[in-house]
């Protein structure tokens, strides 16, 4: 029993990452339309950020924990004055595009300054120690992750949906030219959202690097897998996409603690609930049906 | 090596110069245990076989031709093929990435020139795919298994559980490993495989559950490699599985991995090392001398690499030809000595290079000297013993 | 699944990448001239190039065709085309090394499984459009690649397919130079189907359904139909593509199914250029001669370079290559009248 | 209020606009009618600042405004009402309505829009797309109410209304007018734009080719019919 | 009367979320009739061509063709047993030109569409029926225009066009004449009654004058149910009719 708990709370962690990682794909997806294939990318730019900071600069964990995200949102910003934008007015699958050569060319800038190697990143000593759950103990720094993560979803959540913020970045994304002619400055709303999604795979990154090997290429892989969670949880849905990430991360815990013997469906398991939602609903679980294409 | 050289009138050299073309990865997993600073090893042998026989080497024309295969077999074999045909090359190093490796073997055996595969650990080069101009050096998964698993149960636990990467060279480590462990009288209590690739980076359900079979395991053995060997290391001082008494036992680990997880996550972890620089005098020599040429130390593939380029040399200048089936001749069944072979032998039956190797163990970081010593030696495993027996599967 | 069409196609949607370039409508001469030209090119390539690498510029050629056929003439971007190109490998190898047939015979049995392999992937993905099919497709993929990657007693698993024998009525094609000219007429053959199909009545269908799908509906279109015979059509070719690369490579290995196999497929095709079917030909050549080049250069951040390249091309010139030419082209010709 | 002078425009390279010259005075509604494709709609978007190939002089109270960016422009009061509508698909009506910012001193309040559209109270968590066409005009037209404009740009915004819900609309501009609301119309029903407007431009080939109030368009409605048609 | 229609719906409902659009509707078209659907904005007109040519799934009853039932068809199968329709907000291909749609609706009858193998120049067989086709709507001069670039008058003139080509048994124009000039709405006026010959006519419409001009049977429609049925003048003056749609002026005048 303490074993499922175990396991449970674990597939929970580790849903934090992909539920942060599909926030901020969902955040940028859902506000200008731009599928954001760099943002593993930026996950690997937080944790190795928070790296440098510590090596060269003896910057502590906590300080990263905001510089990293606050740089990586001023890049992101910087990135979509420069570039995103321009593409906007275009099909989506340009920016796909720009994005994906913008993930290899991330990796290898990183790799050519720090080569591959992992890089060493200890957990901060506040949090190094173990919580008793009565039945099982786990790693404070778990803990840790799993709240912070949860908290920050429905901060993100309520600002988006409860405030002016959503609606304006949706409204000018669509239908920027129209939306200008309703007296709204366009850029100086959707840039912020852009850096800001940037800034929460850069978050996720530094909280990562405690616990993942940091190195170039730790987002590459992932990002595939939390495309697929955002599929599952419907693309945009901010909602959809923070649940899918954590459903995600039990299902792959279970799967792998209770189908070990069957290595090939806890590898494919994301994908193959991607491929029943998509039978079942196209959209995902809960994207809304767009205007049929 | 023994032969004296040749006089200088009679050289059967083609294009009059030896190429030695250093085919591995140098921008991705194995850039850095390996990479460019092999290319400088390679370079660092022929220096030294050059001024060790002056006006009487066999040229004096020997340069290093080198290719990134990305880890990609398909690039691996144009690049073999093209180094063969276009660079002049005699002698194909390195070669890390099992896929790769075993396709520059039949690169090689189609051209028929000389290939020394180093940075791969697939059996299989000396199994079902050897071939006359395919040698391995350094390591393979049965040597990585028998010595961890044979000794660690002998000296630290008998009871384990394993911890591998679901694909080739993961289950082939659990097997040699289960086996080790048996034969040397200790149990697999448990045995999982995770994903491969492991995208999510986590293996906490597998971690979690190690310290609650029955009996309890006294060693994690893992056989995840590069990235995935550091989640692992990270996770399991997360759930402080040494406190719980279960100790760690890696397949696969290189000096690279130790620095980036640095000794203090690692230390009292056990496995098997090829080669340890400051083992010896000898092997610190060599050390210091990359060191500065490369300012970091060397891998045991480092030394593997320099070894079997001055290795060829050597045959070449013997033979007085670069012709490879004379060469292949003169090293089959040949001892050799120098600072990575010890107690070295070129096996004639499989073209296995058996040397001793060396249950290694991570320091504490108290005891950490000097950067990059990391490892104290716990035992040397014998040449004869370190290696398996020459396969059935091998036809030469 | 619901669904309604009182919506304008879309307002909201800019229109997808452009397709029918000015090529197709230059003079009859220009276009002669031009098909002159690639054929003495293809001719002598292994005599300028190192003949392996020439055997994968005409491999890369297909493969990249295949995915233009979609991405342009369909407007449906396949992320996932490593599926079929790869699928097609392994079958490949497989055939060759178990049944010892002539190697053109292997590799088409090799894209009919590609073909089969591409009835479900696009029956569930083209329920989806655009950036979602993008999605969808590198999604299942990566299914695949991961069901290779465990079915070990088939593909190997990592070791790779081995062996994999160049058989030709007992000719000897060892030699990389011989063997372009054994494949050069099946990839023209391949190449000439890609053109075929976009310059038929189904070809101006697939283009009506990628501007406004709905409408082709109200007009009989069965869309779903339409879209999923193109994808088993490209991914029969993506699947000649991967088998001659199978045979030319004499192995396969699981990369055939990775990601970022997919991902070089779309550079080569942007590169070329979206929708001009023969840009993907000479995005295939930059490439692979790229890729070659800098292996052997010493130069370690190849990413770098390719991914340069396609930010450069999706900024700069959305067009690619030929788009760019032909557009330049068709100005100067307006001019001159 | 709005002068335009010498104004040019067009697409590529074909010119749709001709030196066209006009003006609207505060407080009148002024109609602008003209065969499909005469460049109308392409008129108001370059008073929008929304077309890029543009040249001539447009004046709003006497300020040049043709170097603004369309939101400035916006903010000094200007409401488009465009010819697609311009439903936000990822808005709710709501949403659409609270959407632009006010401009003007007599914003509409969200009440009194949906006193005088019930449709669209009914429809208001549904996505604006999802509107009938009907709906869509109403909401387009309502929430540059909303937005409180002083100019109004109004392209047709009585195609595909019902009958009874066209005098609503031409009631709104009236009622619009009272309060000093300015508008520019384009219209293609001349019934309707005789109804609400003082003043009316013929616009032909992209050129001014006649000026006309109310009474001219009455007398000679026949004629221009048919000039509208052919 | 159900034995003679050529189209008739039969308990037709569609739901959004909970919002009933079109509720409980018969409706009858007899055969070559002109059978013109009025109502106030949102009455559920366009739902009701969306459920009769199979764009939406109906949630409830029963759609009749010529005696086949068609209920829950798709819009392409729809098409294929002779029902073509217009759209409301006009839907081309931004970069065909107008020839190009006119053979494209032409070859879809045909299993040309399928022949992958087959070259293009076959469809250069129906250049002179859309030509044709396009003369009749008054774009003959514009055949080599991108669809985008036409004015939006021109793209309505362009919907008629394709739905003709199709030479469709029934034909369902959703406000065929709605941004037309007065000329163009006569010409159009003038082709409806040209092409309903042979044909069945279903329209949604809110000029009057063209409804009076066109439609043997009127059908009014509010809040998604049926409210009047029967010939225009009879409509034309009923109270409910004045009240919820046309309004006293329109009435008047
Ligand atoms: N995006 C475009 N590209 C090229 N030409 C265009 C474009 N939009 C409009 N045009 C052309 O510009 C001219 C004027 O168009 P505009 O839309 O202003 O006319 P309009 O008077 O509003 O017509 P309508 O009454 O049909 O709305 C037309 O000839 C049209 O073909
Ligand atoms: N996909 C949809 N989702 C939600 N509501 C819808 C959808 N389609 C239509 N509606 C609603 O159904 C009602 C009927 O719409 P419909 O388009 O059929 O009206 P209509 O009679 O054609 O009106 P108009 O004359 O304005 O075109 C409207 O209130 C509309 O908002
Ligand atoms: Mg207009
Ligand atoms: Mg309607």
């Amino acid at each position: 029993m303490s074993g499922f708990a175990q396991n449970t709370f674990n597939g929970l962690v580790s849903g934090a990452f992909y539920a942060l990682l599909a926030l901020g794909l969902a955040v940028i997806f859902g506000m200008l339309r731009v599928v954001n294939f760099a943002h593993g990318a930026f996950y690997m730019l937080g944790a190795f950020g928070a790296y440098v900071l510590l090596t060269e600069a003896g910057v502590p964990f906590w300080a990263a924990l905001v510089i990293m995200p606050v740089g990586l949102g001023l890049l992101g910003m910087a990135l979509e004055r420069v570039v995103i934008h321009r593409l906007t007015k275009l099909d989506p699958l340009y920016n796909f595009l720009l994005t994906f050569g913008l993930t290899l060319i991330l990796q290898d800038l990183v790799k050519l300054r720090y080569g591959v190697q992992s890089s060493p990143y200890a957990t901060p000593s506040q949090l190094s120690g173990t919580v008793d759950f009565g039945l099982f103990d786990f790693p404070t720094y778990r803990v840790f992750i799993l709240g912070f993560a949860v908290l920050l979803c429905v901060v993100v959540w309520w600002v988006l949906s409860r405030t002016r913020i959503g609606m304006v970045v949706r409204a000018a994304t669509e239908r920027p030219e129209l939306t200008r002619a309703f007296g709204i400055d366009v850029s100086r709303w959707v840039t912020p959202v852009f850096g800001f999604g940037i800034g929460l795979a850069g978050l996720a990154g530094v909280l990562a690097a405690p616990m993942r090997a940091v190195n170039p290429l730790m987002g590459a892989d992932l990002i595939i897998v939390v495309f697929a969670v955002v599929v599952i949880g419907g693309l945009g849905s901010i909602f959809g996409s923070v649940a899918a990430g954590f459903g995600i991360g039990l299902v792959q815990s279970w799967g792998e603690a209770y189908l070990s013997d069957f290595p090939i469906v806890s590898q494919t398991i994301v994908f193959l609930v991607m491929a029943a939602v998509l039978l079942w609903r196209p959209a995902g679980l809960f994207g809304r049906e767009e205007a049929p294409a | 090596g023994g032969g004296g050289p040749q006089s200088g009138g009679d050289q059967k050299l083609t294009g009059d110069k030896i190429v030695l073309g250093v085919l591995n990865d140098q921008s991705g997993v194995y850039s850095e245990l390996s990479g460019k600073n092999s290319v400088t090893a390679v370079e660092m042998a022929i220096a030294d076989f050059t001024a060790k026989y002056g006006d009487k080497a066999v040229t004096k024309n020997i340069s290093a031709e080198t290719a990134d295969h990305q880890n990609k077999p398909d690039v691996a074999n144009s690049k073999a093929q093209e180094m063969y045909d276009r660079k002049g090359v005699d002698l194909i190093l390195d070669v890390p990435t099992s896929s790769a490796a075993l396709k520059v073997a039949d690169v090689a055996k189609e051209k028929k020139k000389l290939y020394f595969n180093i940075g791969a650990a697939t059996t299989d080069l000396t199994g079902k795919s050897c071939n006359k101009y395919t040698f391995h050096y350094a390591y393979d998964t049965y040597m990585l298994a028998n010595g961890t698993g044979k000794t660690t149960t002998e000296q630290i636990g008998k009871n384990w559980y394993i911890l591998y990467p679901n694909y080739a060279f993961g289950q082939d480590m659990e097997k040699s490993f289960s086996t080790a462990i048996t034969a040397a009288g200790g149990k697999v209590v448990g045995k999982d495989g995770a994903p491969f690739p492991n995208t999510s980076g986590d293996f906490s359900t597998f971690l979690l559950k190690a310290p609650n079979l029955t009996p309890k395991p006294d060693v994690l053995g893992t056989m995840q490699a590069g990235a995935e060997l550091v989640n692992v290391v990270k996770q399991y001082n997360e759930f402080k599985l040494r406190e719980k008494g279960v100790d760690l036992a890696v397949g696969l680990m290189f000096l690279t991995d130790i620095h980036s997880l640095t000794p203090a996550a690692l230390a009292g972890t056990t496995y098997t090392d090829a080669w340890y620089w400051n083992f010896d005098a000898k092997n610190r020599e060599f050390a210091d001398r990359f060191q500065q040429k490369t300012g970091t130390r060397p891998t045991f593939a480092h030394a593997a690499n320099y070894s079997a380029a001055l290795q060829y040399l050597e045959a070449v200048q013997a033979a007085g030809t670069d012709d490879a089936d004379t060469v292949v001749k003169g090293l089959e069944g040949k001892t050799v000595e120098d600072v990575f072979l010890r107690n070295g032998k070129i096996r004639a039956e499989d073209h296995r290079v058996v040397h001793d190797a060396y249950l290694a163990q991570v320091k504490p970081q108290s005891e950490v000297a000097e950067p990059w010593d990391y490892v104290k030696v716990l035992k040397t495993i014998p040449a004869a013993e370190a290696f398996r027996a020459p396969s059935a599967d091998c036809k030469l | 699944m619901t669904s309604t069409v009182d919506t304008p196609p879309d307002a909201s949607r800019p229109a997808p990448p452009s397709g029918l370039v000015a090529v197709a409508r230059a003079p009859g001469w220009v276009r002669y001239a031009l098909l002159a030209v690639g054929l003495a090119v293809a001719a002598w390539l292994p005599n300028g190039l190192y003949p392996a690498v020439a055997v994968d510029i005409l491999c890369w050629a297909l493969f990249a065709v295949a995915v233009d056929l979609l991405l342009g003439f369909t407007g449906l971007m396949s992320f996932g085309h490593a599926a079929f190109w790869g699928t097609s490998a392994y079958v490949t190898g497989l055939v060759a090394i178990h049944a010892g047939l002539p190697f053109p015979v292997a590799v088409l049995a090799g894209a009919l499984a590609a073909a089969v392999l591409a009835v479900p992937i696009g029956y569930l993905a083209v329920k989806r459009t655009g950036i979602y099919f993008a999605m969808v497709t590198l999604a299942f993929a990566q299914m695949v690649y991961y069901i290779a990657n465990d079915w070990r007693s088939v593909t190997q698993g990592e070791n790779g397919l081995q062996g994999v024998p160049r058989e030709l009525f007992g000719a000897d094609l060892t030699d990389d130079y011989y063997f372009y000219y054994a494949i050069l007429p099946i990839v023209l053959l391949g190449l000439a189907a890609a053109w075929r199909i976009v310059h038929s009545p189904f070809g101006r269908v697939l283009v009506g359904i990628r501007d406004n799908p709905a409408r082709a509906r109200a007009l009989g279109y069965p869309v779903h139909r339409y879209k999923l015979t193109a994808f088993v059509l490209s991914g029969f070719i993506a699947g000649l593509g991967g088998g001659l690369f199978a045979v030319g490579h004499r192995f396969v290995s699981l990369d055939v199914l990775h990601w970022t196999t997919s991902g070089k497929a779309v550079i080569v095709v942007v590169l070329g250029g979206i929708g001009t079917l023969w840009g993907g030909v000479l995005g295939a050549a930059i490439v692979v001669r790229l890729e070659d080049w800098l292996s052997f250069s010493g130069f370690e951040a190849i990413g770098l370079v390719t991914g340069g390249i396609f930010v450069l091309v999706v900024v700069l010139f959305r067009r690619g290559l030929w788009g760019s030419a032909a557009a330049l082209a068709h100005r100067l010709a307006a001019r001159r009248r | 209020m709005l002068r335009i002078e010498n104004l040019s425009a067009w697409y590529g390279e074909a010119q749709v606009l001709r030196d066209v010259s006009l003006q609207v005075a505060a407080g009148e509604v002024v109609t602008l009618v003209g065969r499909n494709g005469a460049g109308k709609s392409t008129l108001l978007r370059c008073v929008m600042g929304l077309h890029s190939g543009q040249r001539g002089t447009v004046e709003l109270d006497g300020r040049d405004i043709g170097r603004l960016p369309a939101h400035r422009r916006a903010r000094l009061g200007l409401g488009w009402v465009p010819d697609d509508r311009g439903s936000y698909a990822t808005l709710t009506v709501t949403e659409n309505l609270t959407l632009p910012p006010t401009v003007g001193p007599d914003p509409w309040s969200l009440e009194r829009v949906y006193e005088a559209f019930p449709a669209l109270y009914t429809r208001r968590d549904s996505a604006a797309t999802m509107l009938s066409g009907g709906e869509q005009q109403m909401l387009a037209l309502a929430r540059v109410l909303r937005m409180g404009a002083r100019l109004l740009l109004c392209d047709e915004p009585t195609e595909g209304l019902s009958p009874l819900l066209v005098q609503q609309v031409g009631d709104l501009l009236r009622e619009a007018k009272k309060h000093g609301v300015t508008v520019l119309l384009v219209e293609q029903n001349l019934h309707f734009a005789t109804g609400v407007a003082d003043r009316h431009y013929l616009l032909a080939e992209g050129r001014v080719a006649e000026a006309m109030d109310n009474s001219e368009v009455r007398s000679r409605e026949r004629e221009l019919l048919a000039y509208l048609g052919i | 009367m159900a034995g003679q229609a050529l189209l008739s719906a039969r308990g037709l409902t569609r739901d959004f979320r909970g919002f009933r659009a079109v509720d409980d509707v018969d409706l009858d078209v007899a055969p070559e009739s002109v059978h013109a659907l009025v109502g106030p904005n949102g009455a559920g007109k366009t739902t009701l061509f969306n459920l009769l040519t199979g764009f939406l799934r109906p949630s409830g009853g029963r759609i009749e063709l010529a005696g086949r039932d068609v209920t829950g068809l798709p819009p392409e199968q729809v098409a294929r047993l002779g029902v073509a329709r217009s759209f409301q907000i006009t839907s081309l291909f931004p970069q065909l030109s107008a020839r190009e749609h006119v053979a494209l609706a032409l070859q879809a009858s045909s299993g040309l569409g399928w022949r992958f193998w087959r070259s293009a120049k076959l469809m250069g067989r129906y250049t002179e029926r859309a030509d044709e086709l396009l003369g009749m709507v008054g774009l003959a001069e514009l055949a080599d225009a991108p669809s985008e670039s036409l004015a939006y008058g021109r793209k309505r003139a362009l919907e008629l066009a394709i739905a003709l080509a199709l030479d469709p048994k029934v034909l369902l124009l959703d406000e065929p004449t709605a941004g037309m000039g007065l000329e163009d709405v006569d010409r159009t006026v003038e082709l409806i009654g040209r092409v309903r010959a042979g044909r069945t006519v279903v329209m949604v419409e809110h000029n009057m004058s063209v409804v009076g001009r066109l439609a043997d049977t009127v059908t009014v429609f509010q809040a998604g149910k049926v409210l009047v049925e029967g010939p225009y003048e009879q409509v034309r003056a009923d109270e409910r009719v004045i009240a919820a749609y046309l309004g006293a002026a329109d009435a008047a005048h």
